[in-house]
């Protein structure tokens, strides 16, 4: 099973058309939980980051409950994507095939699957994502506690705790823009949503986008 | 009164002026300007103002002690601030740590509110009038200088003395007080009076 | 204090010893930095700690605590065999001059007429020589080897720097420069202010080291003139007003004395204290004393005293030795006590040996402490564990817990330690249901005399005997109080003409008017003037100072008769001119004494009467030598303490002060150096008063908790770490607290010994807003000076240990 | 002596200044004054302090504050550090000058240094939470004070300290409700020897060389003042025993700026991020318009289909 590109979960149900089973509803309600984490997060982060965005903190209740609840759904973050990564990361793990992939982005970006090797469940940027993604999140929460003075003040210097804030402000930019490449693919690449909607895609969308994954699917569920 | 320079009371210089205009012309009122600025309204403003003295070491720096309506007892007079009197020759305004807290000795936790008795073998105080604590702290002396009152020595010599009870006199009571607590505790016939000029 | 705080602002040199006024009196402290900053004097202070005013210092000398007569002496000695004194002032303003009897002795450190048996001298042997005339013989040319001045040479010559070095542990530089720069100022251009407090009282030998000091500033003619003095920082706000009031064992308002035993008659009290002139034509103040003492009487006892009851003499009680705190809970000690009344005070921490306190507490029958603060010798019968450990059960005292009114809620006058009287107002309402002193006294006293006119008692005429007339006998006022020890005509005050100077009823307009045949009143003659004709003078509060030298001389009034610096007749020379113009303060102008301040002289004896300008004293010069005046030699000595870390290196056969009285269960209460090898001395901190301030959350936040000083050496020595518990023991008690290691401490080297001393602040209680701690107290010792019976706080043993894991 | 303000009065006074003359406010623009008052400082003349703590405890006086009592850890520094009600804090430094043999005791009054380029205000995130007034006052404004902690961070001299209680920061306003009715700030007032004075900045530097010629007559060679440019000078300048080491005064900070990091993070970073965040938007939005929807063709659902046949 270990090179197989199956997630328990993943199903797919013959017809017409064909329809393939991407995420449990655990699993979507994981990924909801950290999207909404997410938009939040940038939300009162940059309002907290750009005075030209600190009427953002409206939407908080005010710059005192933005910067009480920032931390705080970070911490909601970091558990809900810490879901994610272990549902995920074994499909996410990178192959010789996700190389070669990434190298012909002007393909990919093209539209033009055709000359793309056959990808598995996830395509190498989502690969990307995925791990810069969790490597930006492991990033955000030590940096956030370090920088959260109500409660861990006291264990910092100064100077760390300037350096903390530096680096998670950084890391909420890159991650943000991780955050729109994300987003984007998801609209860009029709049929996507509803993998995340209702958990599931249609066969022509797994067969143009994730040819292994329906492959392995297929036999695995035979 | 030469000692204020009134130089120093335009230290803030040119501004002022016209702030108190320009603020004035938008009807802000004093008080609600202060607000509005987020700069506290001067706390002594409308307090009444008593020149005093600090209570402390013989420096005796001069104090300006404010004073507004008790809030814990209704009709009375408490003190809300003290700080140095400028106008005093020696201190000059200044305060040490003590004088600057004296608010702190005024309302300290452990000021005694009533008289208090302790009976013996007891393990606490109880509140007692004043009338109960006068009449029996009279009878105890009474009692003990009719016990032990030597009016002449073995020579025959008028001595008047009565060496059984100690009067140990503050140093902080002021010279008034402290001539009342000569005239009764000589009166009494005491010799074991002491005060801290020895410690 | 001689002078005035703000006249530390015209001294060139200050020599803080014996005290830390940056400590203990920072706002009087800010005119030494004055004189520094706008003068460029220079400080130096000599202590065994380098304290807050040590960091302030231009000098700092340490030196071991107990040890500065020798150092004192040294510095007299360097004056004297270098010749750097100022020559005329100390041949016409001291007694220099004056032959001493030729059976005065002086022999390996004891004087003539020394009676170990009694533990004092017959100090009859210490006084001049007098001619035919009846008065004083003198050499004013210094030569007579029996002259003031040559004895003193000899005497002080053996304390070479290398003795001070030797004794006191001062390395030899730092006293040389410290004697250097007193002598720069033997001359009448520079003057040294020294300033003082309980670092030089509070040893057995406390009044000699004074009288080192009043030495020191007599040979440089530092008496008397502007940034001079010897300047005593007093404790209390009106610890000055209140010794003046006389509330102390022997005495009666104004230095006045409470007769004794041996004084049957007001005949015989008065003439034992109406000092005749020692030398031709001088003024010999005391001369007055029956004015004053008359005066008093008439105050104490009003219309019962009459010329016929000797003014009410006998109603007085009379001594039959003094009670002072020590005797005082010796005697409580001992069982021999009644009951105490505690106005103010705080015994069970403010008396030596706190142990012995405790002990005599609980043997009272009553106790009364009225106070505006809880106190902890009001709660001494609660146990509070290890810092206050007693059984509540088995103390059979009853305890009396008075509220009194603090110093915001009532008004009066108080005298500042430069004898500035100043009023305070009334500014807030007495607090819950507390009551003036005046008025819990007044009320005892009314109903005591109530009692005994009722049923009788012993003693009774004497108690009735005392003036009460007070409008409301329960509300004596201000006002009636304060004319009281103004003083007032009885009757029209006529002068030699006829003609009426001060009608009845007026108040006096100086002591000056007071006479002794009961036609004037008023208890304290010193104060006379404050309260006089014109009005409050204490209330007055301008703060003018036309000579720009820190005068003031109308804001408030400074006893006597409104005088700043006290002996100023001092700061001219014989001829009535000024020593220099830079030290230009009262001088005479052809007509009169004048000058910034009032003359302490009659204004109108020119210079050429040779009247001196001491008239308090009957020599009409200051005392060089000391006569009978103290218990203890009219020379000093170098004393050590009753504990010692060494023995007396000059004078090996003295142990302590050998006049100084000792209580049998003191005595067995010390402790040596074997078992507790450590010098300990106490002092307080400046962001606490005494045992107030623990109570006032504010000053409990900057200094919280008890602890003990101690340099790096002793810390390694006993394995101390910083802020590590430690355990503080005396032969009398033991104490805990934190340590506190610092360089500002260092070992001395005695006599080739290494000798460590620890600092003990005593701020520190079981009640208040503090950590609770043991009262410090607890390990000092309750012998006195043997002048001034003030315990020897200052020098004890200890030993000290670290108590383990225990660090901060 | 240094005169000192005449005594406050009781009557209600017109505040000399007030939100007209701020030159800045965080996360936020002002109109510049008019009119600029005159600048104002505070002196603390380290040579005079005997470290009493009167300013400590005039400072908890007036602005009503109460702090906790602690305990002794083997030194005088009582809290040991300042906090959110004790905003001026005495530091003790035990010195051994090994040119002079001398033991120096160095007690420096630490608290805001007011400085020109206030760090703390720079850092701050919340619209007008820290204003610095024309005359030198940096004041925060509690009510729009969101208890970040942006400001200890953007702070060079560590200063300002979160609250316990409202989580909001605190720091020494150098009395600004005093300052508005003419008097100087309750520590200033309140020193016994004068180690604190306050007046003008000009006056205050002219003291400043007053005392300084008397630090060097005696001795103190490198005595200086410490009004540090890094941050464009202070409104609270030290006159130091030895001004070319101020760290030898519990850590004063040597020539101290804004941290680089903070000018990072709050400089070039800010503007870089939301570029970048643009970018990314942008880019994604021609990409869509130029290559147009990924969309899946009948023939991938067919192939799908295929692939599925037959396992039904």
């Amino acid at each position: 099973m270990s090179s197989s590109e199956v997630d328990s979960g993943d199903n797919v149900h013959p017809g017409k058309p064909v329809i393939v089973d991407r995420y449990t509803v655990g699993a979507r309600l994981n990924h909801w939980v950290t999207a909404i984490s997410l938009v939040l997060l940038a939300l009162s982060g940059l309002a907290l980051y750009s005075p030209s965005l600190y009427f953002l903190t409206a939407l908080f209740g005010g710059g005192a409950l933005t910067r009480v609840i920032h931390p705080w759904i970070g911490v909601v973050l970091f558990f809900s994507f810490l879901g994610l990564f272990f549902r995920f990361f074994r499909l996410n793990l990178w192959k010789k095939n996700d190389s070669v992939w990434l190298g012909r982005l002007r393909e990919v970006l093209a539209g033009d699957e055709s000359k793309l090797p056959e990808v598995g469940k996830y395509n190498a940027g989502q690969k990307v994502v995925f791990w810069s993604m969790s490597i930006l999140i492991l990033i955000l929460i030590v940096t956030g506690l370090i920088s959260w003075d109500e409660y861990f003040a006291r264990y910092f210097s100064i100077e760390q705790r300037r350096m903390a804030v530096l680096v998670h402000s950084g890391a909420a930019i890159v991650a943000i823009c991780v955050w729109i490449v994300h987003v984007y693919a998801g609209i860009w690449v029709r049929g996507t949503i509803s993998a995340m909607t209702r958990g599931q895609v249609t066969g022509g969308w797994a067969w143009r986008h994730h040819r292994k994954w329906l492959k392995d699917l297929v036999t695995t569920k035979r | 009164m030469n000692i204020e320079l009134s130089r120093r009371s335009f230290m803030l210089g040119a501004g002022a002026g016209l702030a108190g205009t320009s603020l004035a012309a938008l009807g802000f009122g004093e008080i609600e300007a202060a607000h509005a600025l987020s700069i506290r309204p001067f706390r002594l403003a409308q307090t009444k103002e008593v020149r005093s003295q600090c209570p402390y070491c013989a420096v005796c720096c001069g104090m300006l002690i404010f004073a507004a309506e008790s809030k814990e007892e209704k009709g009375k007079m408490e003190v809300t601030h003290i700080e140095g009197d400028v106008d005093h020759p020696v201190n000059r305004g200044t305060l040490c740590p003590k004088g600057a807290g004296a608010l702190d000795y005024i309302k300290a936790k452990t000021r005694v509110k009533y008289p208090m008795y302790r009976k013996p073998g007891s393990n606490s105080f109880e509140r007692v009038s004043w009338d109960f604590a006068m009449e029996r702290i009279a009878k105890l002396l009474k009692d003990d200088r009719d016990a032990n009152w030597i009016d002449k020595n073995r020579d025959g010599v008028t001595v008047n003395r009565w060496l059984t009870t100690a009067f140990l006199a503050g140093s902080s009571v002021a010279n008034e007080g402290g001539w009342a607590t000569f005239k009764v505790s000589r009166g009494l016939g005491l010799l074991q009076i002491e005060n801290q000029a020895r410690i | 204090m001689t002078n005035s705080w703000t006249d530390i602002k015209n001294a060139d040199l200050v020599w803080i010893m014996g005290g830390n006024a940056a400590e203990a009196h920072p706002c009087g402290f800010k005119w030494v930095t004055e004189a520094k900053a706008e003068r460029g004097a220079k400080l130096m202070v000599v202590d065994p700690r380098f304290n807050r005013s040590a960091a302030m210092a231009d000098h700092y000398a340490p030196l071991r605590s107990g040890s500065d007569i020798t150092f004192l002496s040294g510095v007299i000695n360097y004056l004297l065999s270098n010749d750097k004194i100022h020559k005329e002032y100390v041949r016409h303003y001291t007694n220099a001059a004056f032959i001493v009897r030729d059976d005065f002795e002086f022999n390996e450190g004891l004087f003539s007429g020394y009676d170990e048996s009694k533990r004092s001298y017959d100090r009859s042997t210490w006084e001049y020589k007098f001619g035919p005339d009846g008065f004083a013989l003198r050499d004013m040319t210094l030569s007579d080897p029996r002259c003031v001045f040559q004895l003193m040479k000899k005497h002080f010559a053996q304390y070479t720097p290398e003795l001070v070095e030797r004794v006191c542990g001062t390395p030899k530089d730092r006293f040389q420069k410290v004697a250097d720069w007193v002598s720069s100022t033997a001359n009448g251009e520079r003057s040294m202010t020294i300033m003082y407090a309980l670092g030089w009282t509070q040893h057995s030998h406390g009044a000699q080291n004074i009288r080192c000091a009043a030495m020191i500033q007599l040979l440089c003619g530092n008496i008397g003139i502007p940034g001079g003095g010897v300047n005593a920082l007093r404790g209390h706000s009106n610890v000055q007003g209140i010794t003046d009031v006389g509330t102390l064992t022997a005495a009666i308002p104004g230095y006045l004395a409470l007769p004794t035993e041996q004084e049957p008659t007001l005949e015989s009290h008065l003439s034992k204290r109406t000092f005749k002139p020692l030398t031709p034509n001088q003024t010999s103040y005391w001369q007055n004393y029956r004015k004053f003492f008359v005066s008093f009487l008439k105050t104490q006892f009003g219309a019962n005293a009459t010329p016929e009851n000797e003014f009410g003499y006998n109603y007085l009680p009379k001594l039959d030795g003094i009670y002072d705190c020590i005797k005082m809970f010796d005697l409580m000690h001992q069982g021999k006590t009644t009951g105490l009344i505690c106005q103010g005070f705080n015994p069970l921490m403010a008396i030596p040996n706190s142990n012995k306190s405790r002990e005599g507490l609980a043997k009272l029958k009553f106790l009364v402490s009225m106070d505006p603060i809880e106190t902890d010798t009001a709660r001494f019968w609660e146990n509070h564990g290890e810092f206050n450990n007693i059984d509540p059960a088995k103390v059979q005292t009853e305890v009396f817990m008075l509220p009194v009114t603090s110093f915001a809620e009532e008004e009066g006058s108080v005298t500042n330690s430069s004898r500035l009287i100043q009023w305070k107002w009334k500014a807030a309402d007495p607090y819950f249901e507390s009551r003036t002193d005046t008025e819990i006294l007044a009320d005892l006293f009314v109903r005591m005399r109530k009692m005994y006119e009722k049923d009788g008692g012993k003693g009774k005429e004497a108690l009735l005997a005392v003036d009460w007339s007070y409008k409301d006998p329960l509300h004596p006022s201000v006002d009636e109080l304060q004319t009281e020890l103004n003083g007032k005509a009885l009757v029209d005050l006529k002068d030699a003409s006829g003609k009426v100077v001060r009608a009845a009823g007026q108040r006096l307009a100086t002591f000056g008017e007071m006479r002794d045949d009961g036609s004037t009143d008023g208890c304290m003659w010193i104060y006379t003037g404050f309260y006089g004709p014109t009005g409050n003078m204490a209330q007055r509060r301008d703060n003018s100072d036309p000579s720009g030298l820190g005068v003031f001389p109308n804001w408030g009034f400074s006893w006597p008769a409104n005088r700043r610096i006290q002996y100023n007749r001092a700061s001219a020379d014989p001829d009535g001119k000024p020593w220099s113009e830079a030290k230009k303060y009262m001088y005479w102008n052809g007509e009169r004494w004048t000058g910034p301040d009032v003359p302490d002289y009659v204004p109108t004896i020119p210079p050429e009467r040779a009247v001196g300008p001491f008239i308090m004293n009957a020599e009409g010069v200051s005392r060089l030598w000391v006569r009978g005046l103290m218990a203890d030699g009219p020379f000093p000595v170098h004393m050590e303490p009753f504990e010692s870390p060494v023995g007396n290196i000059v004078f090996p056969k003295l142990k302590g002060n050998p006049v100084a009285r000792i209580f049998k269960h003191d005595l067995a209460a010390l402790g040596t150096s074997k078992d507790f090898p450590i010098v300990g001395t106490t002092y307080r901190l400046t962001e606490h008063f005494h045992y107030w301030t623990k109570s006032v959350q504010v000053n409990a936040v900057t200094q919280p908790e008890f602890f003990v000083e101690m340099s790096e050496q002793l810390a390694k020595e006993k394995g101390i770490k910083h802020g590590q518990m430690v355990r503080i023991r005396s032969n009398r008690g033991e104490v805990k607290g934190k340590a506190v290691v610092t360089k500002r401490l260092k070992p001395f080297t005695i006599d080739g010994k290494t000798v460590h001393q620890v600092g003990l602040p005593l701020n520190f209680g079981f009640i208040g807003e503090t950590k609770k701690a043991s009262p410090i107290n607890g390990l000092t010792s309750a012998i006195g000076d043997a002048n001034s019976q003030t315990p020897e706080f200052k020098a004890f043993l200890v030993n000290i240990e670290p108590i383990a894991g225990s660090v901060a | 002596m240094f005169t000192p303000v005449p005594n406050p009065t009781t009557n209600p006074v017109p505040p000399k200044f007030g939100e007209q003359d701020l030159i800045r406010r965080s996360a936020s623009t002002v109109t510049p004054p008019a009119k600029r008052l005159t600048e104002v400082a505070k002196l603390i003349d380290v040579s005079k302090c005997i470290g009493c703590k009167a300013c400590q405890v005039a400072c908890l006086q007036w602005n009503n504050l109460t702090e906790e009592v602690g305990v002794n850890v083997g030194v005088y520094d009582n809290p040991h550090d300042l906090t959110e009600n004790t905003w001026t804090l005495m530091r003790f430094t035990e010195y051994e000058n090994t040119e002079t043999g001398n033991l120096e005791w160095l007690i420096r009054k630490d608290g805001c240094m007011h400085c020109a380029d206030p760090g703390c205000l720079k850092a701050c995130p919340a619209p007008g939470a820290i204003v610095q007034y024309s005359n030198g006052i940096v004041d925060f404004v509690h009510d729009k004070c969101i208890g970040c902690g942006y400001c200890i961070k953007g702070c060079p001299f560590n200063i300002p300290r979160l609250s316990k209680a409202d989580s909001k920061a605190y720091k020494c306003t150098l009395c600004v409700d005093r300052l508005a009715v003419g008097q100087g700030p309750a520590c200033q007032k309140a020193c016994p020897t004068q180690a604190i004075v306050f007046g003008t900045k000009d006056e205050m530097k002219q003291w400043a060389d007053h005392r300084i010629k008397d630090l060097k007559s005696r001795g103190f060679a490198n005595a200086g003042l410490y009004d540090p440019p890094g941050v464009g000078g202070t409104h609270v300048m030290y006159v130091l025993q030895h001004a070319d080491r101020p760290e030898i005064y519990a850590g004063l900070p040597n020539n101290p700026t804004i941290s680089p990091i903070v000018e990072a993070w709050k400089g070039v970073t800010k503007y870089v991020g939301l570029a970048a965040i643009g970018a990314f938007a942008v880019i994604g939005f021609l990409h869509h318009t130029i290559a147009g929807p990924n969309r899946v063709t009948e023939e991938d659902e067919k192939n799908a289909e295929r692939l599925t046949e037959g396992r039904s």
